[in-house]
């Protein structure tokens, strides 16, 4: 059976680095080379046989590591000539300033972190609809289109970007109606209207289950004695009234 | 938890919460019986009064809401006036489109897409018959669910909601221009 | 007015406001300058947290807001769950603190600190808002050049960018580390 390594994962070539430094519990100003590119190099083995993606990134710092290696290989020079001073410098130098420079970075990263777990627990109230204070009551819905609506809808996901994160455009399903509802529909229109034809109902219903609902709601209004149903002839209209003791 | 902690913890729920809270949800939340839940609430109406709080806490029934003073209302009114003159007028259409598209939505959804308390518009289109009540949530507060009425159709000659355009094209519309910027 | 009372007026402008509001803004409702204002508002501040009030205000750069306290989180979880957006990632994460301490700064100098692309990230943290650009730079190709936004501030509690950990304190944190590795 294969097991599998739990590898940690690393943000980066100077994660992965800066991790493998502090197991070695070696000083980041005097990195023993050597040792450590052999164990960045393990490391990437590791993560080639366990398929996961290896970054160029990651085999870039493989190969500054290789280079600082074989520097460091180098006899030291005698004093002479102009190459002195630029093998003076000690080959890890600009390595380590910019581990140095990550770390920092890494930190102040954890300390955010800290922070972003206080204040996710903190919440404010919307604003109130202040624009209320202007609006005549009256005229604002005088006169619109449908134009309108959707550049309004357009400008309140612009204006509230982030907080509209979660309204999924993509998932926006008509919901399913209610017995309740449908119950209330049915009494709305008939209370408007004295009786209704049965099929009024089913217009724009087109949506199976609303049927289905709807049929539902009608039954149990005649069961509640709210409605009653009269039917002519046969395959004549069938007419829902309101039910009163007359009409049975 | 003593006294002061329990007002401290109330005082956050009325805030957040923003429409009538009723104490049988407040005393659930801090595990005291209603008798003496309404009796803390009491008492902190009083010392919002005494300290001269901005603020006030109104009851309505059996329930409870934060609201400011009515004797501030010539200061929040010079708050308001100059800066916002421009959106005036919007605010319904724009809940509407939302509640139009979301439906069936909360008020409180309503708000988290337009950033804004929503109440007062959601009020305005009920009396203009545009946006009903269809149910509640059957959860803490049993917070009402809104949608569109056969009215809003008919105003804006649609046959049925699935006749509304495609936000989908409108997410893309979006997208351009944010490319473009 | 005495003293009390323009601090009563300005928790029910807080309330209503809802968002960060300018010192400016609320100076001006007042009629007193910048500078009485913002000791008043911090006077405020403290009144809040000594008299353990269940809201606490907040300031963002020059502006000021209500909030709930960190510690009534599991309270106001017992009452309804709030909206809780997901948080950052460490790549996300990473990429922001260099970009909020090095700013104003290009991808390619984020990168270079980074040992890695971070195209991606970048694009994160913009749709979060936490990141805007905030100009070009001039010199070849014009590159973008990066800064934090006021909710960035906002998000991590802090008052400013002053207020981020002090890289000093980062400094002998790594010396302290390196003498003891």
């Amino acid at each position: 059976m294969k097991y599998t390594v739990v590898l940690e994962s690393f943000e980066g070539p100077f994660d992965l680095l800066y991790h493998l430094i502090e197991k070695s519990e070696v000083d980041i100003y005097d990195i023993p080379i050597s040792d450590i590119a052999d164990q960045y190099i393990n490391y990437l083995e590791k993560m080639e046989e366990l398929d996961l993606d290896i970054t160029s990134e990651f085999l870039v710092m493989a190969a500054t590591l290789l280079e600082i290696k074989s520097k460091m290989l180098l006899p030291k020079e005698k004093n002479e000539g102009e190459q002195l001073e630029f093998e003076e410098t000690d080959p890890r130098e600009e390595l380590v300033r910019r581990l140095i420079e990550y770390k920092k970075y890494k930190i102040a990263a954890e300390k955010l972190k800290e922070k972003e777990l206080i204040h996710s627990k903190v919440f404010y109230k919307p604003k109130e609809e202040i624009e209320h204070f202007y609006e005549s009551k009256d005229d604002i819905l005088e006169g619109l289109e449908l134009s309108d609506l959707i550049k309004a809808l357009d400008k309140v996901i612009k204006k509230n970007k982030t907080a509209n994160e979660n309204f999924d455009m993509k998932n926006i399903e008509r919901e399913e109606i209610t017995i309740e509802q449908a119950m209330d529909n049915i009494l709305g229109l008939i209370s408007e209207n004295d009786k209704i034809e049965f099929d009024d109902l089913f217009i724009n219903k087109v949506n199976r289950s609303n049927i289905v609902v709807i049929f539902l709601a009608l039954l149990e209004l005649i069961k509640l004695e709210n409605i009653t149903i009269v039917q002519t002839n046969n395959f004549g209209d069938i007419i829902i009234k309101k039910y009163t003791k007359d009409n049975v | 938890m003593d006294q002061r902690e329990i007002k401290s913890i109330i005082e956050s729920l009325l805030f957040i919460w923003g429409e009538p809270l009723s104490i049988k949800d407040i005393s659930k939340v801090i595990q005291r019986d209603k008798k003496e839940t309404e009796q803390i609430i009491k008492d902190m109406k009083d010392d919002f009064d005494y300290n001269r709080r901005g603020l006030q806490i109104i009851q309505i029934n059996d329930s409870f809401q934060l609201s400011t003073r009515p004797e501030h209302y010539e200061w929040i009114e010079k708050l308001c006036l100059p800066k916002n003159s421009k959106t005036l007028s919007n605010a319904a259409l724009e809940t509407l489109s939302i509640i139009a598209y979301k439906q069936p939505i909360t008020r409180v959804e309503v708000e988290s897409v337009r950033g804004v308390k929503c109440d007062k518009s959601i009020i305005t289109l009920i009396e203009k018959n545009m946006v009903k009540e269809i149910g509640r949530l059957d959860k803490t507060g049993r917070p009402i669910i809104y949608g569109t009425t056969e009215y809003f159709l008919k105003y804006f000659g649609l046959e049925n909601l699935e006749e509304l355009p495609k936000i989908k094209e409108l997410n893309e519309i979006n997208k351009e221009e944010n490319n473009t910027v």
